[in-house]
């Protein structure tokens, strides 16, 4: 545990939702920076357990696109909601889910966020806000919408804020969603995250026709491209399109330009992009270097301070696994239950 | 109790009605729900008492609007998802399988579905293969569901409330032949029927015949001939609700008469009759003095002539010459 | 029969295909007219009919809506390719499809064109290039992109012509289809049959932000608007989006505005819409009668010649009745036939 | 015959190929089948021998797809259409039944659909109820569909080439588990299993175990248990086909063996097992000495706990079991 409780689940681990409005101050800075690190960390780590078994299935790192979901995350409020794909574990954390939940859950143990039944691609803490971890491409655009239904029916002045791929654009649900929540002017904000591919399929080997952010345009949504990379880039985006949607002016889409730097899941044969395309993204674009060169570019931090964060994110990761590893599986009975509401004892 | 005499149509907009009397969390959404009093006009009125905000008509998009629905119960919120027909939720039924089905499950009990998806199922009048497939079966067949499927008014009135309070995702099996027939329901707002329980509508010492929606009064019928022609004593038993099904009074019926006619109007491979007969074979098995015999829908998409359709589906000569088969075996 | 052989099955009975370009000669004109006249003579009959209880189901009636499928057919080749949605009859009748079999299928008879099977909304003639007649809404829409895409595959030069309502916009696999249909260039047209209503729902109630004919703009299909009730605007329109078709361009969409003068399908209760509109369209923008209004200011045709069609056409349809009620049911052992192709003996 | 080794995953990418070689109007269609060369390699080297005009790489965009491979099947081509997974059907599984499979009887016999609908179908390792349904009951219960589900590599090829050839829909069920897994498969590009056919792997005495896809190593590794254990002597027939079934050769067996035990991954209510539990009793009734048991998946979505899982899926220990239950009965 770090001074500034760095470890306790679900608060404290993240920036305060909605701080992402005007210039951020350096504090801010290092929160986001944080926040970011933490995830690639997280990330690097459940890379390697998978490599020893530990991990099985599908398991997808979000490794390279940390900017996006943390500037969602950084002009989101307390009562919002969020839904992704299965390409989930980085969303989670930057709701604030202990880390510890989110590593049990990936070691399918009883201590999961999902008690050890969903899986990577399958978690969930309502209480952060955040309603899964989807694995069906686009399925969590409806049901996102959906969400923004229910804050606009409760009147509780919340939004969603919905993620989903570049490949999940050419679902036809997501068109169907798309016009309902123009329709009926629903607050989401619809967060493409463009990384180029859908597993081996380029955008331009998919998507016929214009740019991305302009796919809404049909439907009267405004869109914009947003360079994914830059944290802060993302988070004015947010900003600004959250706060016409909280105004009641429907629905947003931002295209957020990012690139993930692993294969599409841990089995990716990588034919489909070149090394040098990999490699170029790695060290030009990759937005925890850009943030922190700016940070010491404005002396918002020194490299001691760097380092400091690291490590303490390095232990909170070893003690996520660690307490996973520990953690049993679910005992034989949990078979059973939850199927439905009655089944739990 | 008091009763009123009502259509199973009335008794359904009644139930939703005074479910979201009592709930403010209940609404309704489907293609024609509002304006147009619902495209049966089960919904007549809602939008009047209602308004917009909770009878919302939608655009030709069930698996758009299927999804809402779900994300709107995730969000807390109890949605009556309406399909126009089931034949139209396969459209949609992605989201009904993996996203409202399943959740509550690989969320390790965290975020439940409390979603009731109703409309008519199975095959109307003359409407042909695509608008009258009937899918028991299928939803039967997926765990994380309840499926009900109300004959009566009061079926449907007591099953409906039932399914807008349950916590889990209740397929609602209607039945647009049934719609306009009128059956005494109960007068009582809290009325209620428990899902997973099936009923004997007509007991008898002979035979059980089971069914379900509309079959039940093909199997009355059938029960009236049989008494009159053979003098069988048939037990109707209406199943109600195909999933759970309930098994222990399937079981009780078929101990008593040791000979059992299951009646669907849908497919009959790995159909609810299946499911009965496999049931009926490990809990029963000493107590058949002859097969479980099943009378089912024509393996065929439905045809459109009269003649053929008819022949399609089960009609009570069918159910009689199925009993008469299983009650001269033993 | 009337001397021209109006009505021998397949062929005669409709203009030649391919005929719409260039400005009509007055015989086209006439051929149009007569081709709009006799799918509302047609359907005029069929709503009769059904009122006597010998059609039964849904039976969603074509009136209004005429000048859209022959001013498509006009402009289509030997070969080329039509899908619609249940409310297929005058497609049937425009493809060349006869009459009697049309209205036999209606009443569910052995000679119908679907052997009875199929009903109102399941029609098929591959041999005149109709493949359906299709229940579900929007479902057409990849199934005649699909028709475009063996077209293409063949090499065989046709193109497919897709119709669909308003309301089937809407449909999430109608996206997934434009989509793919731009991004491998496949020789189809959209023709949206816009009357402003599926079933009760205005196009406004159920479809947000643009203009209908850019909801193809996303992909990269040009779309634009039409007259609907103008066979000879629908004729050039189409003319001219198949001429590019065929010269490879890839799809093109048709927006046209027409309006149904009948209900939905013979239950409606009509509230969705005034009665004042509905009489408005009859009286102002009639396509048959805007058509006939032009050719006798043209001098292409007299009052004299009107009713020579007019009468020949109530004939063919009134044979087209005598024919299906003369007509047998199938016979009991079809029930089973047809579900798979060995079931044929 | 000759006979050359190779896994289930060649033997579908050859059945592929030489049919492709065959029919220039056979063409594949699905998600990254061409230049990823198919997400699980099934397809590998298929775009390089037929270029992309035959192995076409889709959006994700499944309803539409499929649409699109059932109008090309209308217009005389022979697509074969790939899910990823078949979980991803259930998005286009609207196509595959209203338009695919019921188009022939809908037209009176006018139109055809010959199209295979292929892909991995039910659970693999780890991947979680969104990943893992069986949709063998599903399709098996539709009218107008063919339903293969192979065990071997020689299933695979037979089967699969026999479905390309198929002027109906096929659904053609594979399992992941199984692509890497070796058998012989006989050296003749004609080489051709008959769709409706079971086969017996294992002839026995004493009882019948009925399975299909991997089901039917766990169905053999019982056998093998049960011999070496308690002296009985299993047969297993493995299904190949779930619709049309093959009632004869199950009829005949229990027939002789008297006892039955259906196994397969999927869900119990009103699956195959419940199906093929009805057929005895309509067919066999006589012969049995004990219920028809089915061992099946568990009635869940399909945990990701690795312990979990493992409950959830049939091991031969659940075939042992239910084995000795029947032949201790009779
Ligand atoms: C409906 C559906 N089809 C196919 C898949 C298999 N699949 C899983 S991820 C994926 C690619 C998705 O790409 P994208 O939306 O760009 O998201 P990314 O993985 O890049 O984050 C595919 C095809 C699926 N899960 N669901
Ligand atoms: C997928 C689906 N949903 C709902 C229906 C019921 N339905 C039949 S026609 C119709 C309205 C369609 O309107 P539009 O596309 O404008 O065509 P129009 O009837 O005006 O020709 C509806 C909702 C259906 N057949 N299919
Ligand atoms: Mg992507
Ligand atoms: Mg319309």
């Amino acid at each position: 545990m770090t001074p500034d409780g760095i470890v306790q689940p679900g608060k404290g681990l993240v920036m305060e939702r909605g701080a992402g409005v005007g210039e951020p101050s350096a504090e801010e800075l290092i929160r986001l920076y944080r926040d970011m690190l933490l995830i690639r960390r997280f990330e690097e780590k459940a890379g390697q357990v998978y490599g020893t078994g530990l991990i099985g299935g599908f398991c997808h790192l979000y490794i390279g696109q940390e900017a996006v979901v943390v500037g969602l995350q950084a002009c989101a409020a307390p009562g919002d909601s969020m839904v992704t794909s299965y390409r989930d574990h980085g969303h989670l954390l930057a709701c604030g889910v202990d880390p510890k939940a989110v590593m049990a859950e990936l070691m399918g143990r009883r201590t999961g966020c999902s008690a050890g039944k969903g899986g990577s691609m399958h978690m969930f803490d309502v209480a952060a806000g955040f309603f899964g971890g989807h694995g069906i491409v686009g399925a969590q655009v409806p049901v996102g919408t959906g969400l923004a239904f229910a804050h606009r029916y409760r009147g509780d002045g919340g939004l969603c804020l919905c993620c989903l791929g570049d490949g999940a654009i050419n679902q036809g649900q997501v068109s169907e969603a798309f016009n309902m929540a123009a329709l009926w002017s629903l607050p989401v904000l619809y967060a493409i995250e463009n990384n180029r591919y859908g597993m081996g399929t380029s955008v331009e080997r998919a998507m016929a026709g214009r740019a991305m952010s302009e796919r809404g345009f049909a439907y009267g949504i405004p869109g914009r491209e947003v360079d994914g990379m830059d944290v802060l880039a993302v988070r004015a985006a947010v900003a600004e399109a959250v706060a016409e949607i909280r105004a009641g002016g429907g629905p947003r889409i931002l295209d957020m330009k990012t690139y993930r730097f692993r294969g599409h899941s841990m089995s990716d044969p990588a034919s489909y992009r070149s090394r040098e395309e990999v490699a170029l993204m790695r060290s030009e674009n990759d937005p925890i270097a850009r943030l922190r060169a700016r940070m010491l570019g404005e002396g918002a931090i020194d490299e001691a301070g760097l380092k400091e964060i690291d490590g303490a994110l390095k232990a909170v990761v070893a003690e996520a696994i660690a307490f996973a590893e520990a953690s049993p599986e679910p005992v034989p009975a949990e078979l059973l239950t939850d199927v439905l509401a009655e089944g739990r004892g | 109790m008091e009763q009123v005499r009502q259509t199973v149509r009335e008794a359904l907009r009644d139930a939703m009605a005074e479910e979201m009397r009592r709930d403010p969390g209940v609404f309704l959404m489907g293609e024609e729900v509002g304006q147009y009093q619902g495209a049966y006009k089960v919904s007549q009125g809602l939008l009047d008492e209602f308004g917009p905000r909770r009878v919302v008509d939608t655009p030709i998009s069930e698996i758009g609007f299927t999804g809402i629905g779900v994300g709107a119960a995730f969000g807390g919120l109890r949605p009556i998802v309406e399909f126009m027909s089931f034949n139209f939720s396969m459209q949609a039924i992605d989201q009904v399988i993996n996203s409202a089905a399943k959740t509550r499950y690989m969320s390790g009990g965290r975020i439940g579905c409390p979603i009731v998806f109703r409309g008519p199922n199975g095959a109307a009048a003359r409407v042909a293969a695509q608008h009258s497939q009937c899918f028991a079966s299928w939803y039967a067949h997926c765990p994380g569901l309840k499926v009900v499927a109300p004959w009566s008014a009061a079926d449907a009135k007591g099953l409906l409330k039932a399914a807008i309070r349950d916590p889990d995702p209740v397929i609602f099996l209607e039945n647009e032949l049934l719609y306009g027939r009128s059956f005494d329901v109960p007068d009582d707002p809290d009325f209620l029927l428990p899902i997973g329980k099936a009923v004997i509508e007509r007991p008898g010492r002979d035979v059980t015949i089971v069914a379900f929606s509309r079959m039940v009064d093909v199997a009355l019928d059938a029960a009236g001939i049989l008494l009159r022609d053979d003098g069988i004593d048939a037990e109707v038993i209406n199943l109600r609700t195909l999933r759970p099904l309930d098994v222990p009074t399937l079981v009780a019926s078929v101990t008593r008469t040791n000979r059992l006619v299951s009646v669907e109007e849908g497919w009959p491979t790995a159909g609810v009759g299946a499911e009965i007969a496999a049931l009926m074979m490990e809990h029963a098995f000493d107590a058949l003095d002859a097969p479980v015999l099943r009378v089912t829908g024509a393996d065929v998409p439905l045809p459109y002539a009269a003649n053929l359709e008819k022949l399609a589906i089960p009609q009570p000569d069918d159910v009689v010459a199925a009993v008469r088969s299983v009650c001269h075996r033993a």
